[in-house]
């Protein structure tokens, strides 16, 4: 029940962009990751979820266990936010929409058309997603773009009531969570030189 | 040593400078041969006067119109299956090739048809299944064009080539049984039975036919080393613009 | 030395013309691009081949 | 899966009806063609079959896009990719809520377009019964140029352009039965062609159609 | 204003060409109708001029939902409201460059495209004519529907149910033209109607569009 | 020269949001909007660019002046950067892109398309715009979402010398730019009672 990855080098557009990432989270564990703009924490974040192939290194997690917040928040604008969050937990085959949103602050939208919520909002009912996902480790890229402080505090309680449950969660952010026990991981000595080429991609054939 | 070695790029370009210097004028001979004969020293036909001439034409252009297809679709099936870059690019480079010969048989056809149909165009089956075919190159090509990855676009088109492949078969048959048509079959491998190819024109077309033939594996092999070189030339600015 | 085409002379050269037009066309971009392409690629590497050596 | 199912045919309801849109389409391709061709009835019924299955099918075409692309743009298809749910199974059932949202409705509508462009009565019937065997193809053909052009701007016509060579021979052979139908012929031989080429499309097509994604997602 | 216009035409063609796919959604109607319709050369003459009419109608309206819809979805058109230029002149650029982009090429396939369909000879110079003449129409009309819809999901086909009904004078004089053209009857009267429309259309409809902007906006 | 808004009163879906907000902005001076998620902050924004009616109250600006930055930022992801840039600067009939790169330090990135940036440098291209849009009173959404701090501090420089040339800034923000000299308002105390109906809408009519 850990995730480990070990020497990982990720690519985007084709160009390697991280190289020798290694990290390992267990349960109950939270790791921040840190690195200027273009680093390539979406790039990290995306290759850990699974959704594009790692160059190199290897990542090993229980199956189907991670839950993926990116920039985008996948909101459907004509649904509500009680639809929106119900459909996911039908995804996932989980209940307890009524405790997420009230959880997220977000019971007073249950009936508003996602259309119509502020960012902050809108953020928020992104985040009040993994809690319907019944995943344990949770990527989060920026979660707390546009979040107010207020909401910002109240999404490092559910963070800490996730980690206290036997979860873990590695998050991408700029700004302070106040999280104090969570580790921190700055990418920026991981930065690509430009030697490694892709593996199984055309370039490698190429070089 | 196994056929597979040609798949590393730089064998393929080694091999590709050795093999043009022979292809190339052989082409280029039979071609001019078989088209010097054809248009000048053939007889009339009794019954289609001198459009029989347009045969040393559209008969190689028809055939290698589909040929390339086929082709487009062994390699697209070798990179899904086995990952061989060499094979994807090389479904690339003939995939404008076979869209020109596709271009030239419905040309030339057109143009015989006037004086032999009365028309330009008629939806014969054979005619409807070429235009159709015309449209699966042209999708085809656009979708290498629209997507940027090559990777991505490699691996997408291989699925297109490999179903659209299957749906092309399909419209030949829906296309025979919805219209009988006025376009002659298939002779040229008739040689013995009955209403063969008149012995004039046989020898010619075989020439022009060979000379098609050698002159698509010409202009492969060199769109797929083109095509390779552009891949390295992209690896090696995008290197550049790293450091 | 030119054959007597007959009424259908439009028919036969304009096929010759079309046909060889646009093969040559084809011919002549793919050979056009492959000579560029190596020139671009001929001078990328020796780029790469200084930068090593610096 | 039904949950998928289920938002899919809200999201169409709500948003001014998918529903009625697509059927609307079909409806002014009836009108405008007579208005292009002129009124004599004698084309017109001649050319009905034809026109009706053309029309079904650029209706079911202008909807394609829509397919994957909302749920690309937002982030959503990401999630589903994630989601316990395998990916072969989204595709077949938004194909499947594709059918229900345009594809059922050109069925229920078409004798009505029938009318307006003359159809002789023998066909009305072999013309729903062709469009119900018919347009789940579409549907599942249609999803996987939508698959292949997913993240593309401006995919649009791009996937118009990959999709309709799919679509002919379900278009003559369904064309063909209703035709036939409409002159008393026999209409076996299309009627099996045409199922045929649904069931094959409907079950083979969604395992392509989710690598398509896959390569598409990454 | 230039500038505006060069940034839309050189997206359309780096979006993999939005030049060459309206044209081959063109070509597509033209090859599916026979197909559907069936292969006589009597019928599809007859029928020719109305078909090539629809064909470019649909292949115009197809496109329609780009003019605005993806400045709309990245803020650019909210930027471009407050930049200082006239939103009318916004709106007449935009419909200038998706004419250029769709419509001007499917004027010089029209004629190929004619072959396909067995258009009698004398009709194929006024098809050229006619194109010309109301194509540019079609886009400025095209225009106002985007305007009007312009935000809504979906909005793709409630556009085409909006803009078809105004797309009904402009076919019917349209393929009148052609149709008597190749017919060799007089042609003042659909020429003159047709001209007269695109006229207006464009000298007008710019405002309305850029109301109806400005109330989209809001 | 100066930009004036008393006893404003804006609405969102209908509804009234905020209501009798006054502010002032004269060149050299940078206000920073504060307030919880919701509260109306983009609303706002969006009525003062001149994007929807206000429902009461005035608004006084020198014609064409306003510049705007919304949580979207309006690229065109098959241009390239120094395209997006060229076209806002035609538009507003000004030069000076290369200057604008350089100052939001861009210059690397000039011919990658806009598809292919990190979200902070999606970012940065945005607000590059307002460098090349000439206009004096700039109004910025949460300007600095997704931005890193050395990033957030460019942008802090950036916002200084607009205030020394003689513009002024309206910035709504959660977090801190680190601009010391820009005046502060809350916009909690605001917010609407319910009782103001719209002006000239339909509810007024049925009020
Ligand atoms: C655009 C129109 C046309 C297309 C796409 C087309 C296509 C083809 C194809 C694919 C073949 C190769 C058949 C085979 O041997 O496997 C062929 C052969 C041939 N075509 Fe056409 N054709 C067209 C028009 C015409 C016309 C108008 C004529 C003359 C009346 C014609 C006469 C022939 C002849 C004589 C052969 C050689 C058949 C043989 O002996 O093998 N074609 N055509
Ligand atoms: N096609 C491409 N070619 C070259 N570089 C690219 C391409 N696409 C993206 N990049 C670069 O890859 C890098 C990684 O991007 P990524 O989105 O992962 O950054 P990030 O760490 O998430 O940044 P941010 O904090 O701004 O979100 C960026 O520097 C980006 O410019
Ligand atoms: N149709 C609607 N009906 C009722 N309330 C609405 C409607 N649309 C929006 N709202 C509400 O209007 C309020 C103002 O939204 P706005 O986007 O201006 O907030 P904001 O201050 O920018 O918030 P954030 O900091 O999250 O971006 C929000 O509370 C939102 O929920
Ligand atoms: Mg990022
Ligand atoms: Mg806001």
């Amino acid at each position: 029940m850990e995730f480990i990855v070990s020497d990982l080098a990720v690519a985007r557009g084709g160009i390697c962009v991280l190289e020798g990432v290694s990290l390992r989270l267990a349960p109950g564990q939270a790791l921040v990751l840190r690195g200027p703009n273009g680093i390539g924490k979406t790039t990290l974040m995306r290759t850990l979820a699974g959704l594009q192939p790692a160059l190199r290194g290897t990542i090993s997690a229980p199956p189907e266990s991670i839950a993926y917040a990116a920039h985008a928040d996948g909101l459907k604008s004509t649904l509500s936010v009680a639809e929106n969050l119900g459909f996911w937990a039908a995804v996932h085959g989980m209940a307890g929409v009524e405790a997420a949103m009230a959880r997220m602050n977000l019971t007073d939208l249950a009936d508003r058309r996602a259309a119509n919520l502020s960012a902050g909002q809108k953020r928020r009912l992104g985040l009040a997603r993994l809690l319907v996902s019944g995943r344990p480790f949770w990527l989060l890229d920026e979660p707390t773009v546009s979040l107010d402080t207020a909401s910002v505090a109240l999404f490092a309680e559910v963070v800490r009531a996730h980690l206290a449950s036997g979860g873990a969660a590695l998050m991408a952010t700029h700004i302070d969570l106040g999280l104090a026990e969570a580790g921190l991981l700055d990418l920026t000595p991981f930065k690509a030189t430009g030697a490694v080429q892709a593996a199984q991609g055309f370039d490698e054939a190429f070089a | 040593m196994s056929l597979w070695e040609y798949a590393n790029p730089k064998k393929f370009t080694e091999t590709t400078a050795r093999v043009l210097p022979v292809v190339v004028p052989l082409a280029g001979a039979c071609l001019l041969a078989g088209l010097i004969w054809g248009f000048f020293f053939t007889p009339e036909d009794y019954k289609q006067g001198s459009t029989v001439k347009i045969l040393f034409l559209h008969v190689p252009a028809a055939m290698m119109a589909v040929n390339a297809w086929i082709m487009m679709l062994v390699a697209s099936l070798v990179w899904i299956v086995r990952r061989h870059h060499v094979s994807a690019l090389a479904a690339k480079a003939a995939a404008p090739v076979g869209m020109t010969f596709t271009l030239v048989a419905l040309v030339t056809g057109a143009l015989w048809g006037q004086p032999m149909w009365g028309t330009w165009w008629e939806w014969d089956p054979r005619l409807t299944s070429f235009l159709i075919l015309f449209l699966f190159y042209l999708g085809y090509i656009a979708l290498w064009q629209a997507v940027e990855n090559p990777d991505t676009a490699a691996d997408l088109t291989g699925v297109l080539c490999v179903v659209g492949s299957v749906f092309a078969v399909l419209s030949r048959y829906a296309v025979k049984f919805w219209n009988q048509g006025l376009h002659q079959d298939s002779t040229i491998m008739k040689v013995g039975e009955k209403d063969p190819l008149d012995p004039a024109y046989y020898w010619p077309l075989i020439f022009c036919l060979a000379g098609v033939v050698l002159m698509f594996v010409a202009l492969v092999l060199l769109r797929t080393v083109t095509e390779i070189r552009l891949r390295r030339l992209a690896v090696i600015e995008a290197r550049e613009k790293f450091e | 030395m030119m054959p007597e085409l007959g009424k259908y002379a439009f028919a036969v050269l304009s096929s010759y013309a079309v046909s060889l037009g646009l093969i040559g066309g084809l011919v002549a971009l793919s050979v056009w691009r492959y000579a560029r392409v190596k020139r671009a690629l001929t001078a990328a590497e020796a780029r790469l081949a200084k930068g090593k050596r610096a | 899966m039904i949950a998928l199912l289920l938002r899919d045919l809200r999201i169409a309801f709500r948003a001014g009806g998918g529903f009625g849109l697509g059927l609307a389409f079909f409806l002014l391709v009836a009108v405008l063609v007579p208005l292009g061709v002129g009124p004599e009835g004698g084309t017109l019924a001649r050319i009905a079959p034809g026109i009706l299955w053309v029309g079904a099918l650029l209706a079911c075409l202008l909807s394609l896009d829509r397919i994957f692309a909302l749920d690309f743009e937002d982030g959503s298809l990401d999630l589903l990719a994630t989601a316990p749910i395998p990916l072969e199974g989204v595709v077949a059932v938004k194909a499947l809520a594709h059918w229900l949202v345009t594809g059922l409705p050109l069925v229920i509508a078409a004798p009505v377009l029938g009318v307006l462009l003359h159809l002789p009565e023998a066909g009305y019937g072999w013309l729903v019964v062709s469009l119900l065997l018919g347009t789940p193809g579409l549907s599942a053909i249609g999803a996987f140029g939508a698959a292949l052009t997913v993240g593309l701007k401006r995919g649009g016509l791009l996937l118009s352009l990959l999709v309709l060579p799919l679509y002919v021979p379900t278009l003559i052979f369904g064309a063909e039965l209703v035709k036939r139908g409409a002159a008393g012929m026999a209409v076996q031989v299309p009627l099996l062609l045409l199922a045929g080429i649904t069931l094959g499309a409907a079950a083979l097509l969604p395992f392509a159609s989710a690598l398509a994604l896959r390569i598409n997602l990454r």
